[in-house]
């Protein structure tokens, strides 16, 4: 099977929406008005827990960014020429990370105080807009990386048709704008697992999950990059995988996989970014009593995280709420390699298997 | 073993700890303290504008360099001591006008007393006195201290013409350190320039270098007057005293009479609460009656507040010209809280909080008075201290860098000072009270100084801000737009400026 | 304005926060304090093994919750005061039998005066006082305090059979605050029998509940005697005082017969440096004599420690006998210095380090005593935490949660107070080094103690060790070279554990 | 051109090594005696600078760990137990992290008390052995990657024989196991760069630096992993091409490039984790006043840093010691991505160009 990838579709939509950006703000100066935007509100009070997607979007609450206000005039100039700059990467095909974007405001006498205005400032674009950065070329530094039974075929400038085997490089193949803008050209997988850490990504490699489970496998390094998230949804819309979310077995765990699932409230104002099906498998505060893991103490961190937890609805339903309570009834957590108690393979010989039901 | 009675004098010779001179620094300055504040008690007794000499020279008798002998002279215009008080006011432990319900710098009746009594310990040499009460004559003393009975030795009499001198000199020839000593000399002269803006005060130091410190009012606060005491908390003893002096009337009248603010109807009301019999003869109750009495000067919460007349405040114009002649502050509020009452001793607080200038450090600096008397040591002992740390000054805008000076003055008929060398204020709970009460006026207007100052930079700040950033986003626009050419921009800048500046003046 | 003398009683009547009796809470404490201070000093005089008898009851004749009327009881086995010095023992401020150069608990002569100066001016009721000397007949009166002269008011006299007692009973009503003041009560009672051990302290409470604290040791130290001064610091004025006083002989002998530690060799090395003739009659001496004699008693670097024969103290029997009572620690070391001197008076410093056991909580605990009376109140400003906080106890291998108790005894003819009511004492250099050596020598006891209990904790653990780890070393060597059986490794147990263990016993 | 990996050769050899250290131990049991081992010293004093292989090695000093001390008994069972489980893991091929090596141990009632003891432990093995703990399959989480003109042939099971292409993947290729052990087949490369940060690396894949410059491009990601520094030393020595290293102009990034020179103190008792040739081509000190770079002011942390490099051997010749004193004098620091102020390219069209002398 083909398809044609979104990400492409979305290059020349963002190009589109960052012209009518400019359109708005010249026509008002041109009738002598003082120039506004309206952004969505991304405040607490103006994020709504959608039940139908599964996930927190934003309300219909807008703030007014006026010129008329000095207070707003710089952040308005910034949001300007973060527009005017992120055309100009689209335009070209040409990518920029974080960094990058808060140097290059000094080559056009802009100037943010630090990298969070620079970043706050390219997260109001993407509610203006209502597009992910990494739809205008706007890219953090990637850390994922992926490994299966897929193969992708390039849409970058340079690499058009090209393919790939995800099986080709045994360390794993790393998750960035390239792979991220993808088609997927052809697999015989079944599921995709996401793993929090590299070391059980590599074990699963050495012990062959992708061939035994017919599997593609993600590592998220940590909480998964929103272009990790984005490549796990686009699998399991284009490609009809199921997803399954492996992790430690601590609040933090808990915290990754359901961003998968359900997206984080940073992004709220942002909605492709998730997959509400998505399973977390493991580790459950269950499981470390059910294997008798090698544990560590919840701390009052941890603790305090779970009833922050409790009381958001997204972990309303199982297997989180029952989880949460053996989190603070037996305050243990335990990490992925502590099954290595049982041996190097344990947890793909017997702990997986356990976990997708066979 | 025997049992025998030994003197104050001696007493407190033996026990010159108590008294504050611990060591060559601090006796040095607790003499000098002592010095003044009699001198500036006597010029305010007869509302006369203070005008005071102080030298300290040294005396090449003694050992080469510090500790040595240094010769200490204070002198002042006051009202001066009549020729038959002199010996004893100089020559005896707890000899003096202070004894009666009277707010005064004085408290102890010593502070000159243990000066002389060092000297001769320290020195052996005696001191001198001298006094006019008239302008016309003045009489001299060279004298000692009998330690064993309290009692003056005169060694030589002095007398002649004053030229129209009237006041008092001091001259007493001491061991001290004035090299640890200077600067806790100058901040004293210093600060008590500051609580008494209408005095005038020449120093000379060993040296030879002189400091003048003139006046910057003309004014004087009125004078304390004797008062009775306020009911509130006055104990059996003292109620004992009052019966054994009295002359004749019923309890009615033995009420109004003796203590402040008790007219008929209170004195009524208040014998109703105590179940006493308002047509008794006080010499008449009984120890049963007498304790009840007592028991309910306690309790009634229904007295009137202490009467402020008979309490000399600065007010806030001395104040202010005290603060302002010392620091120099780009700030400064001033507050007078009401009279109240502890133990039967009306008192008052006054404070001020100031800020910025080139005198103040960043950080809080504390300046402690109690009856115009700087306190400058053993201050983290002091009620002040104990305020301030329970105040969230952040609250106020006051970052941890802001130069404040906090000054809080005591004024009453009994400071509660915790040592005979008068070093700080025990923290009694209706003093401490007071204090927070007046620090929070002070430091709201603080507050909103603070914010004023900040908002008028803001607006210097806005003109510049909007001619940079509108040409900015007029550029973007066009080529976001893929325009050929900018659009007009110019006419939106001075509304929006003007608009800002209104905003500021009015917040 | 006139001037007056007011009475000693009067100015402390006045100025009650001066002697401690700032509240009711303060004034339980210090009523108490006193009188037991009064007691123990007169039991020692007489080398007699103290037995007390305390109580508290409620006087329901005042108010019904504290502050409230508690009528204190005193009562002890020692000297007692002869009949006729009993009305100005109890009822004149100054009076008493401490104005001699004198180790003793009792310093200004005035703490019983003002118990009953409180209890009249708060309760209106007199205290009643009995002695007996001989153990055939005591002598009661029922009294007051007459403020305004410093005189006792007799009311009643009375008189009968002693049964075999002999010592002083006291009974003063005061305004106080049991409730608040109970748990400094209790730690003052703990920590004088810990400072007295051979003492029997009975105490009974207000509600009636009794405590006892029986003495563990039968030998008393011997009373401290009076002595002449120490050269070193004396001043001027004492030197008058001793020339006045001086009947005949030369300077050499007026040297050796006035102060302690002077003998012939030394006087003439004095006499020599001070530069004046040996053989001077002392009353010849003139002002500038005096005052370079004085000057040299300053400076003068080669006199003798004083003499610890005139002070009494505990001795590291007796002290650590307290020590054991009060906390019953794990470890304790007690350290008594040599004599020293300041301002002629001789003080000697004895302290002990005690640490674990169920009575030390977790941190510091720091129990102050000055000639045995334990000091409670005004920690933080003692000379005693000035030198704690200056030491690193981590260089004596103590944790901060490691339980230490850190007791530190100053003994001398005159204690450095900052305050009448004995609350804390001035950080004379003299003083501090001398504790500061002290605590250092206890602390390296304590460092050794707490490496050897490691080392011993260390032994019982080697046992296990060697066995558990020997054999996974055999079996993974076994695995690496990829051998069929098990090396041989039970031959290799022992040895290794028994050196172990020979070498922590060494350690 | 092709040779074969040395990894290979390595993995046989430890195994070799293990069994060795095993007899020995064996053997004093059996004699009765207390087995004892001696470990190369990896104390300051017994580390040395050997100005021939330009870096910093173990003198000839040992320590003794002797099981007739108690102190040292439950190390040497951690050693053993450590050398036995490493045994384990080269026979079989499998590799295990860090983590899972700490919680393998109570499978076999051995226990290390933290993670920083097992790891210390390793070290130690490492120095018995005089191999990297690479070499016997135990290998930290990685983050690094590598992209161009480069072709690979895989050596780990499953894989042997087959090859890639190092720019199939334009999102960079991980470095892992599988690649470190893998053989060069054939390259027309003619430089290596080692960047930093992975924006860069990002930017450089953008702009075909690869291509324009014939080079092999390799992210450190931070201070190289130790398998990164392993394969730039076997790009520099089995392929002979130059190693050009560009880093942040600041003290940590000299660091970077002099761990890839002269190796790291820690690991002073390796010799094949370093590239003595390599060139650190900035940024430099000189370069933040020459380009008129955006900088931050050097903290405290920073000087005192600089000053002690100024005090290492390593650091004293150029362009080493002139920078320090250019570091100190200016007292700036700047990333690579403040060229951005330039635009997006400046760094690959003007900066690069400037520093590799064309």
């Amino acid at each position: 099977m083909k398809r044609r990838s979104r990400a492409s579709a979305g290059n020349r939509a963002a190009v589109a929406r960052l012209r009518k950006l400019g359109e708005l703000v010249y026509e008002q100066i041109e009738r002598g008005e003082y120039p506004i935007v309206r952004i969505p509100d991304r405040s607490v009070g103006n994020i709504i827990y959608d039940e139908k997607l599964g996930q927190y979007i934003l309300g219909p609450k807008r703030f007014v960014r006026t010129t008329k206000n000095v207070k707003h005039l710089r952040a308005f100039a910034q949001l300007m020429w973060l527009a005017y700059f992120s055309k100009l990467l689209s335009s070209s095909h040409k990518t920029s990370t974080l960094r990058d974007v808060f140097y290059s405001a000094q080559a056009y006498n802009v100037e943010f105080e630090d990298q969070d205005e620079s970043d706050e400032r390219i997260t109001e674009l993407e509610a203006l807009l209502g597009m992910a950065r990494e739809e205008f070329n706007v890219y953090p530094e990637e850390r994922s990386s992926i490994f299966g039974r897929l193969t992708i075929e390039y849409n970058i400038p340079g690499y058009e048709g090209r393919k790939l085997d995800l099986t080709s490089h045994p360390d794993g193949v790393m998750i960035g704008p390239a792979l991220t803008t993808a088609d997927f050209v052809e697999t015989d997988a079944e599921m995709v697992i996401a793993i929090e850490k590299g070391g059980l990504f590599t074990r699963f490699i050495e012990e062959k999950v992708h061939d035994r489970f017919k599997a593609v496998l993600i590592n998220t390094a940590g909480q998964a990059p929103r272009a990790t998230r984005y490549l796990l949804r686009r699998l399991r819309n284009e490609l009809n995988l199921p997803v399954y979310v492996l992790t430690d077995g601590d609040p933090w765990g808990m915290h990754i996989a359901m961003v998968i699932i359900s997206g984080s409230a940073n992004a709220a104002h942002l909605t492709q970014l998730n997959v509400p099906d998505a399973s977390w498998i493991g580790v459950w505060a269950t499981d470390i009593t059910k294997y008798k893991l090698p544990f560590d103490k919840l701390t009052d961190v941890d603790i305090k995280r779970l009833r922050e937890l409790s009381s958001d609805p997204r972990y309303s339903g199982d297997p989180w709420s029952s989880q949460i309570d053996a989190f603070l009834k037996h305050r243990r957590k335990s990490e992925q390699e502590a099954f290595a108690k049982y041996g190097l393979t344990y947890i793909v010989d017997k702990y997986l298997p356990d976990k997708l039901g066979r | 073993m025997g049992f025998n009675e030994i003197s104050p004098s001696e007493f407190f010779y033996r026990n010159r700890d108590l008294a504050g001179f611990t060591n060559p620094v601090r006796a040095l300055y607790f003499s000098l303290k002592e010095l003044i504040e009699n001198s500036l008690d006597s010029c305010e007794s007869g509302e006369i504008l203070p005008e005071l000499f102080i030298s300290i020279e040294v005396d090449d008798d003694g050992p080469r360099e510090d500790p040595r002998f240094y010769r200490l002279t204070v002198q002042d215009n006051g009202m001066g001591v009549p020729a038959g008080s002199l010996p004893d006011a100089f020559g005896r432990i707890f000899y003096g006008n202070k004894f009666r319900l009277k707010q005064s710098r004085g408290v102890f009746g010593m502070g000159a007393t243990m000066t002389l009594l060092y000297a001769q310990a320290t020195t052996g040499k005696p001191s001198f006195v001298a006094s006019s009460t008239t302008g016309r004559r003045y009489h001299g003393l060279l004298m000692k201290v009998d330690i064993e009975r309290n009692r003056p030795i005169i060694i030589r009499k002095y007398e002649g013409k004053a030229y129209g001198w009237r006041g008092t000199l001091v001259r007493a020839t001491i061991l001290g350190d004035y090299q640890k000593a200077e600067s806790k000399v100058m901040s004293y002269l210093e600060q008590t320039a500051m609580a008494a803006p209408y005095a005038s005060i020449t120093f000379r130091d060993p040296q030879g270098h002189q400091m003048r410190l003139e006046r910057v009012v003309d004014r004087m606060p009125k004078p304390p007057r004797e008062t009775l005491p306020h009911p509130s908390g006055v104990d059996i003893e003292t109620l004992r005293k009052m019966i054994r002096q009295w002359r004749s009337g019923d309890m009615l009248k033995f009420m109004t009479k003796n203590f402040q603010r008790v007219g008929p109807k209170t004195a009524e009301a208040f014998l109703r609460y105590a179940g006493i019999d308002p047509s008794l003869n006080p010499k008449s109750l009984g120890d049963p009656e007498l304790t009840r009495l007592a028991a309910a000067l306690r309790s009634y919460g229904n007295f009137l507040p202490p009467d402020a007349n008979y309490l000399s405040t600065l007010g806030h114009e001395l104040l202010e010209a005290g603060v302002r002649r010392l620091l120099n502050p780009e700030f400064c509020r001033t507050v007078a809280r009401r009279p109240q009452a502890y133990e039967g001793h009306p008192f008052i607080i006054e404070a001020a909080v100031a800020y910025g200038g080139p005198k103040l450090k960043p950080g809080i600096t504390v300046f402690r008075f109690a009856n115009r008397i700087p306190l400058l040591y053993d201050e983290s002992s002091d009620v002040t201290w104990k305020v301030l740390n329970s105040m969230d000054l952040r609250s106020y805008r006051v970052r941890q860098e802001d130069p404040v000076g906090v000054i809080v003055h005591v004024i009453s008929t009994r400071i509660p000072y915790k040592t005979i060398g008068k070093e700080y204020i025990a923290d009694r709970p209706e003093v401490e009270k007071e204090i927070r009460l007046a620090l929070r006026d002070a430091f709201r207007e603080l507050r909103n100084y603070l914010s004023r100052k900040e908002r008028m930079v803001g607006v210097a700040r806005r003109a510049n801000v909007y001619s940079k950033y509108m040409s900015l986003i007029a550029k973007f626009s066009m080529e976001l737009a893929e325009r050929d050419r900018m659009p007009k921009y110019d006419i939106l800048i001075p509304k929006g400026m003007e608009q800002d500046i209104e905003e500021a003046q009015q917040g």
